[in-house]
C-alpha cells in the first residue's frame, strides 16, 4: 500500500469503521449509563434561584473558591489544552469542512497560522498535565493504563496534524494519513475509555446540579 | 467580431482586491532582507549569488512589489537569444533583475542576481576567438 | 450474624444508579478532589484522594452494569472485589470521610463523589465492614433510643433543671403545637442550655412548641453507617411522634447529620413525603429575625467567627442565616477564609467522631482547621452543631488553642430580655 | 559528429548564450539552486557529444497518446527539440514513419545495435487480464514486448501516470489487470515521470541529465526525479497565503473564484501531489490548473483516479459514510438490551433485600 492508497483507506472505509465504531459506542454506552435511572427525590425541595443541574453544567467550568490555587496546572494547562483542542478540532478550515460534509453544519474558521500557534501551545500544554500527572503523588496515584492511553490517543492527532502541517519527519501524504488515522484511533477508543466524560461529564454535573439543587445548594 | 469584444476579462488575482496591500502575501519583504545578505556577501568575498524568483511563493502582487521597490537603476540590457532576456540593474548597484522570455514573448524564468556584472552578459573566450576570426574575414574581405 | 461480602455486593448491586455510572465514566483522575478533602490536604497520603476512596464500588459497578466490564469478569481479566479489599478500604470510607462534600463540589467534571460514598457505605455495612464505633452508635440508638444511651428518664430531668433555671415551661406530648423541637444527645448530656435557650427563644416568638416523647433524639448513626434499613427505623420513630402530635414543623438541632438524615433522606427513607417541614434550628432562628420576631439586646464584643458546619451550609443550603444572626448579636464578627459554602469540615463529621481509632487521624486533619483559625485568631469560636463543637474542643485542646466554642442558639437565647425583666418593661 | 555539445548546438544556429539562459531556465523549473544552472550548462556545453547519438526506443501501451501530445507540445520547442536531437528516436509509434513489419524492424535492429545502452521510454500500462490480451502489438501482448525490450535496456523511463503506477486503466475495478512498469521490471534502474500527461520539461530535463550526466537523477521514493517532485503543488502554489488566510472559494463562481482564493474547499488535492505545475506551469508558461480558477487532480500520484473524487476536499470522506446509521441503531439496540440485562439484574438485587437489621451488622 502506498501513501496515496494509505491516504484514500483512512479518508474511505477507515472513517466509515471508525465513526461506525465510534457512533455504535456512544450509543451504546450512553444507554447502558443512562438507563440505570434514579430515585425520585420525595423530600421537600428548596428552590433557590442558580442552583439547577442546568447552572451546574456551566458553572463547573469555572474553578470553585480557592481551587485555581491548589492545583494551578491541572487548571491552567487543563484549559488551555481543552480550549486548544476545541480550537484546532472545530475552527481549522479543512477540520470544518469534514463537519460540514459530515452534518451539514458550517462556520468560519480561523486563519491557519493561528490555528498552527494554538496546536503548538495545546500539545505543550499536554506535555505540561502529563509532567504534572507523572510528578503529583496524588495524580501518579490514581493513574492507570488509561489514562497513559487515553493521554497519547489524544497527543497523537494534534502532533501528527501539526506535523504534516509543518512538513516534518514524513512526506505530508503520509503525516496527513497517519494524522486521520489517529483521529479514527481516537473515535474508536473514545466510548470506551475515560475519553467518554466528553459526554458524560455534562451528565454528570447535571446530577450533581439537581441532586444538590434539590437542596438549594448551588454547587 | 475582434478578440476584445469576447466578455472575458483577465482578473489578476491580486490586482481584483481594492486598496494597495491586495493581492499581497507578505513574503516579498523578506526577500530584501535575504537580498541584502547576499549584497553583503559579495562585498565580502566577491562571491556572486541569484534568488529564483519562480521558486518562492510569491503572487503577481508580489513580484510588482518587488520590482517597484526595488527600482530601475542605470544599467539595462536587453539579450535576444531564443526569446528575449532582460538584465536590469535596480537602484542598488550590484543587485540585478533578470528576466527570461521565450520566443513567444512568455516569461519562463526570472532571478534576482546579486553580481558585479552578470555572468551571462559577457563573452566566452570561445566566443570572441569565433569573433576575431569573423573580424580577420571581415579584414582580409577589405584587402 | 449475617454480614457478608455477598450482601454487601447485593446491596451495592440495588444502590447503583445513573449518576454513579455517570460519575465513574467521568472521572479523569485529575486528583484536584484530593485538593478539596482535609485528609489528603493534612497528610499528604494519595490513598486519601475522595475518588480512590470508592474504587471497589467502581469496579463492582463496571463488572455489574457495563458489558465490557461484564466481559472482563467472565474472561477473569478483572478479578472480583475481595472481602479482604473491602476491609481495607473500611478506613478510607468511614474514618477518613466525613460525608462533608467538599469534593463533590470542586470535581471539574461534577462527579458527587459524597453521594457515592453515601451509596458504597450501604454495601460496606451490609458487608460487615462498618467500625465498631459507629455500630455501637447504632445499636445503642436502634435499642435504648441516643447513640449516648440517654433514655427518657434523663431528658425529664434535664427538662427539669432547665424549666427551673429558666423558669419557663418545656412542654411535652403536646399536641397540635406548631414545632417539634428535636435533641441531640449530646445537647441533652453536654449542652443543656441549648433547650433553655429553645425555650427562651419559642416564648419571646409566642409560638407554641413540643418535645416528644417517643422521639427527643434526631441524629441517626444508621444514615454515618450508611444502612437505610436502619436510617429508616430512626427516622420513622420521628415521624410518627410528629404526625401523633400533628406539628407543623420539626425542628432539627444543631447537628448536622441529624439535619441531613431527617430533611433530605427522611421521606426518601420511608418511601413517602412528610407531612409537616423539617428546619433547622438555624432556619427557624432565621425566619424569626426576618418577621422581627426575635429580639436581642447588647451585643458580643468579642472577636468571634462562625464554623459552617458541612451538612447545614454545603450540603443543606443554610449559609446565609447564621451570618445575619451573628450580626444580630456579635460587633466584631470574622470570616475564616473559604468560610460558608467552601468552609472545611471539622474532621468529624458522618459518623468519624465515633471510630475510636481514627482519632490521631481526625486530630491530623484537625489542622486544616487549625490554620483557617490562625489566619483570623479568634477569640472563640461559633458554630451549630454539637458534633463539630465536641470535635472543634478536641482538636483545639490537643492543639492547646485557648478558644472556647459556643453554640449559636445558646448565643442568641443569652440576648433576649430574661421573661421577667421583659414583663416589668 | 565532432567537438562538444555545445559546438553542435552552434553549428544549428544556438549561440551560447541561448544555450546558458536555457539551462538556467532548466534549472529553475528543476527546482535546482540558480547556480546549479551555470553548472550544468558548464557541464553540457563541456560534454563530448556522443559521436553515435544515444539510442531511445518508445513503447506505448495502454495509453491515449496523451503523454506523447505533451512531449511534443514542449514550449520551448526548438531547443528541447535540440535535447531529442541529441537523441536517436529510433522507434516511436506515433511519431515515426515506419509502420508494420518495418516499423518492428526498426525496433529489433535498435535493439541489437545498442544492446545494454538504450533509454527505453514507456507509456501506457501494462494489462495482465487474460495473458495481457487487452493490448497487443504485432501479434505480442503488451508484457511480452516490455519484457523483451527491457532486457536490453541501460534504464527506463515510465512516462506518464499510467507507466509509472498503473494510471487510469488500473481505476478501480481494473477490469484489464492494468499494471506499471516498476510492477513487471525488477532489475532495471527505473524512473517514473508521472502526470496524467507528465510536464514536457520534466521528460527534457530528465533526458538532458542522462545526456549530461549519462546516469538517471535522484529520485524519491516513488521513484521520481526529485528535482521536479521534490516538493508539494500547495507549498509552491501562488494561492497558498489565502488557505494560509482562510480565504477559500467555495464554489468555482463565488467571490472567492473571482478573488483567486484557495480552492482547497473545491476538492484541489495540491497537498498531497508531489509536481512542479506551480513552477513550471503549462503551454509555454501561460497557465496551470489553480492559476486558471481549477483544483489540482493529484494526476501525479499513484491511484490519483480513485481517491475519493476530484471535488472532494482532502479532509472530507473519501466515500459516504455507508455503516454510521447502521451503527447508531445497532449501537442504540445493544445499549436497550443492556439497559434491560441491567434493570432486571438490579430488579432482582431488590427483590432479594432481606431488611438489616443490628445483628446484620455483624460478620
Amino acid at each position: 500500500m502506498n501513501d496515496m492508497q494509505f491516504l484514500t483507506w483512512v479518508r474511505g472505509p477507515g472513517l466509515d469503521i471508525a465513526v461506525g465504531i465510534f457512533l455504535l459506542g456512544v450509543f451504546w454506552r450512553l444507554f447502558e449509563i443512562y438507563s440505570l435511572g434514579r430515585k425520585k427525590d420525595l423530600s421537600a425541595p428548596r428552590s433557590v434561584s442558580g442552583a439547577s443541574g442546568w447552572h451546574t453544567i456551566f458553572r463547573r467550568s469555572l474553578p470553585p473558591e480557592g481551587m485555581l490555587g491548589k492545583s494551578p496546572v491541572s487548571y491552567i494547562g487543563g484549559y488551555t489544552f481543552h480550549i486548544g483542542l476545541a480550537i484546532v478540532v472545530f475552527l481549522f478550515a479543512p477540520h470544518i469542512l469534514l463537519i460540514k460534509n459530515l452534518t451539514g453544519l458550517s462556520w468560519p474558521g480561523l486563519p491557519s497560522q493561528f490555528v498552527d500557534l494554538v496546536a503548538v501551545v495545546t500539545l505543550a500544554a499536554m506535555v505540561v498535565v502529563l509532567v504534572d500527572r507523572i510528578n503529583k503523588p496524588v495524580k501518579r496515584y490514581l493513574s492507570t493504563f488509561g489514562d497513559w492511553f487515553t493521554w497519547t490517543l489524544t497527543f497523537l492527532p494534534v502532533l501528527t496534524g501539526w506535523m504534516a502541517v509543518q512538513h516534518l519527519l514524513l512526506p505530508y501524504t503520509t503525516m496527513l494519513a497517519i494524522h486521520i488515522l489517529t483521529v479514527e484511533l481516537l473515535l474508536v477508543f473514545l466510548p470506551f475509555t475515560k475519553l467518554f466524560h466528553a459526554f458524560t461529564a455534562f451528565g454528570s454535573r447535571w446530577y450533581n446540579g439537581a441532586v444538590n439543587g434539590h437542596k438549594g445548594v448551588a454547587v | 467580431m475582434p478578440l476584445d469584444a469576447i466578455p472575458i476579462v483577465v482578473i489578476n488575482a491580486a490586482a481584483k482586491q481594492s486598496g494597495d496591500e491586495a493581492g499581497l502575501s507578505g513574503n516579498a519583504p523578506v526577500l530584501l532582507r535575504e537580498i541584502a545578505e547576499l549584497a553583503r556577501r559579495l562585498l565580502a568575498s566577491g562571491e556572486s549569488s541569484a534568488i529564483d524568483l519562480r521558486a518562492l511563493p510569491l503572487t503577481p502582487a508580489d513580484l510588482d512589489w518587488l520590482r517597484e521597490t526595488l527600482g530601475q537603476g542605470q544599467v539595462a540590457a536587453t539579450l535576444e537569444a531564443e526569446g528575449e532576456s532582460t538584465l536590469s540593474e535596480t537602484v542598488c548597484p550590484g543587485v540585478w533583475w533578470v528576466t527570461h522570455r521565450n520566443e513567444t514573448g512568455a516569461v519562463v524564468s526570472e532571478f534576482i542576481e546579486v553580481t558585479y556584472f552578470p555572468e551571462l552578459l559577457k563573452a566566452h573566450p570561445d566566443d570572441v576567438q569565433t569573433g576575431l576570426e569573423h573580424l580577420d574575414l571581415l579584414i582580409s574581405d577589405l584587402s | 450474624m449475617s454480614a457478608s461480602l455477598e450482601k454487601g455486593v447485593r446491596v451495592l448491586k440495588e444502590v447503583i444508579d445513573a449518576p454513579i455510572a455517570s460519575y465513574f465514566n467521568s472521572c479523569v483522575h485529575c486528583g484536584l478532589c484530593a485538593e478539596a478533602c482535609l485528609f489528603y490536604t493534612e497528610t499528604g497520603d494519595p490513598k486519601y484522594t475522595p475518588i480512590h476512596k470508592l474504587e471497589p464500588l467502581r469496579r463492582i459497578y463496571e463488572q455489574e452494569y457495563t458489558l465490557l466490564g461484564r466481559l472482563g469478569k467472565t474472561f477473569g481479566l478483572s478479578k472480583p472485589v475481595t472481602d479482604a479489599e473491602l476491609a481495607e478500604w473500611q478506613e478510607l470510607v468511614y474514618n477518613s470521610c466525613t460525608l462533608c462534600g467538599r469534593c463533590s463540589v470542586v470535581c471539574p467534571v461534577g462527579n458527587d463523589i459524597v453521594y457515592m460514598v453515601r451509596k458504597f457505605r450501604e454495601g460496606m455495612s451490609a458487608a460487615g465492614h462498618a467500625p465498631e464505633g459507629i455500630k455501637g452508635a447504632v445499636n445503642r440508638t436502634i435499642t435504648i433510643g441516643s447513640p449516648m444511651g440517654v433514655k427518657l428518664p434523663a431528658v425529664k430531668a434535664q427538662m427539669k433543671h432547665v424549666e427551673a433555671d429558666y423558669g419557663l415551661p418545656i412542654p411535652l406530648d403536646a399536641e397540635g403545637a406548631e414545632y417539634m423541637v428535636m435533641l441531640s444527645s449530646m445537647e441533652i448530656i453536654n449542652f443543656p442550655e441549648y433547650l433553655g435557650a429553645i425555650a427562651k427563644i419559642m416564648h419571646q416568638a409566642g409560638k407554641s412548641w413540643t418535645l416528644c416523647s417517643t422521639a427527643f433524639e434526631a441524629t441517626n448513626a444508621g444514615m454515618q453507617i450508611g444502612n437505610s434499613d436502619l436510617a429508616r427505623v430512626l427516622v420513622k420513630r420521628i415521624v410518627d411522634g410528629a404526625e401523633r402530635l400533628r406539628v407543623k414543623t420539626v425542628i432539627s438541632p444543631e447537628c448536622g447529620h441529624a439535619y441531613t438524615a431527617l430533611r433530605w433522606e427522611g421521606a426518601n427513607l420511608i418511601g413517602r413525603p412528610f407531612t409537616f417541614a423539617v428546619k433547622h434550628i438555624i432556619e427557624v432562628l432565621g425566619e424569626f429575625q426576618k418577621q422581627g420576631l426575635l429580639k436581642t439586646e447588647g451585643f458580643e464584643t468579642d472577636r468571634l467567627t462562625f464554623h459552617d458546619p458541612c451538612q447545614l451550609a454545603r450540603r443543606g443550603g443554610v449559609i446565609q442565616q447564621q451570618r445575619d444572626l451573628m450580626n444580630q448579636v456579635a460587633q466584631n464578627f470574622v470570616e475564616m477564609p473559604e468560610a460558608g459554602f467552601m468552609n472545611w469540615c471539622c474532621g468529624g463529621g458522618g459518623g468519624a467522631s465515633a471510630i475510636e481509632e481514627g482519632e490521631a487521624l481526625r486530630l491530623e486533619a484537625f489542622k486544616k482547621k487549625k490554620s483557617q483559625l490562625d489566619a483570623v485568631k479568634p477569640d472563640r469560636l461559633v458554630t451549630a452543631c454539637a458534633n463539630c463543637r465536641i470535635v472543634l474542643e478536641e482538636g483545639l485542646e490537643h492543639y492547646q488553642m485557648n478558644i472556647p466554642v459556643v453554640g449559636l442558639t445558646e448565643m442568641i437565647a443569652e440576648h433576649i430580655p430574661e421573661p421577667s425583666a421583659e414583663k416589668g418593661a | 559528429m565532432q567537438g562538444s555539445l555545445i559546438d553542435t548546438l552552434a553549428r544549428q544556429g544556438i549561440t551560447r548564450r541561448a544555450f546558458m539562459k536555457y539551462c538556467a531556465t532548466l534549472a529553475s523549473m528543476m527546482a535546482l539552486p540558480p547556480a546549479a544552472g551555470r553548472a550544468m550548462a558548464e557541464a553540457m556545453a563541456a560534454a563530448p557529444a556522443a559521436t553515435r547519438r544515444p539510442s531511445v526506443i518508445w513503447l506505448p501501451f495502454q495509453e491515449c497518446t496523451g503523454c506523447t501530445e505533451s512531449i511534443t507540445r514542449s514550449h520551448s520547442p526548438t531547443l528541447e527539440g535540440l535535447i531529442f536531437d541529441a537523441i536517436s528516436l529510433d522507434y516511436q509509434e506515433t511519431l515515426m514513419a515506419a509502420a508494420g513489419h518495418q516499423a518492428e524492424e526498426a525496433l529489433h535492429a535498435a535493439m541489437k545495435a545498442n544492446e545494454g545502452k538504450y533509454l527505453l521510454i514507456v507509456d501506457g500500462s501494462i494489462p495482465l487480464g487474460l495473458d495481457g490480451a487487452y493490448s497487443c502489438i504485432a501479434g505480442k501482448s503488451n508484457l511480452e514486448t516490455l519484457k523483451e525490450v527491457a532486457k536490453g535496456a541501460a534504464a527506463i523511463v515510465a512516462m506518464g501516470s499510467c507507466a509509472a503506477y498503473g494510471g487510469i486503466p488500473k481505476a478501480n475495478p481494473n477490469p484489464t489487470g492494468a499494471v506499471s512498469v516498476s510492477d513487471i521490471i525488477k532489475d532495471k534502474p527505473i524512473i517514473n515521470i508521472p502526470g496524467c500527461p507528465p510536464i514536457p520539461v520534466v521528460m527534457t530535463g530528465v533526458l538532458a541529465h542522462f545526456l549530461t550526466f549519462g546516469s538517471l537523477p535522484e529520485m524519491d521514493a516513488k521513484g521520481r526525479p526529485k528535482a521536479f517532485y521534490g516538493e508539494t503543488i500547495h507549498d509552491r502554489c501562488y494561492r497558498r497565503p489565502f488557505y494560509d488566510q482562510g480565504k477559500f472559494a467555495k464554489t468555482f463562481d463565488d467571490e472567492g473564484a473571482r478573488n483567486g482564493w484557495c480552492l482547497f474547499e473545491l476538492g484541489c488535492k495540491g497537498p498531497v501531489t508531489y509536481n512542479a505545475c506551480a513552477t513550471v506551469k503549462w503551454n509555454g508558461g501561460t497557465s496551470w490548473p489553480v492559476e486558471s480558477g481549477h483544483g489540482c487532480l493529484g494526476c501525479s500520484e499513484p491511484d490519483f483516479w480513485d481517491a475519493g473524487g476530484f471535488y472532494k476536499a482532502l479532509s472530507m470522506p473519501a466515500d459516504p459514510l455507508k455503516i454510521a446509521s447502521a451503527a447508531a441503531v445497532a449501537g442504540a439496540a445493544a445499549g436497550v438490551a443492556i439497559s434491560f440485562a441491567n434493570r432486571g439484574k438490579k430488579s432482582a438485587a431488590k427483590s432479594a433485600h432481606e431488611t438489616t437489621t443490628l445483628a446484620d451488622l455483624e460478620k
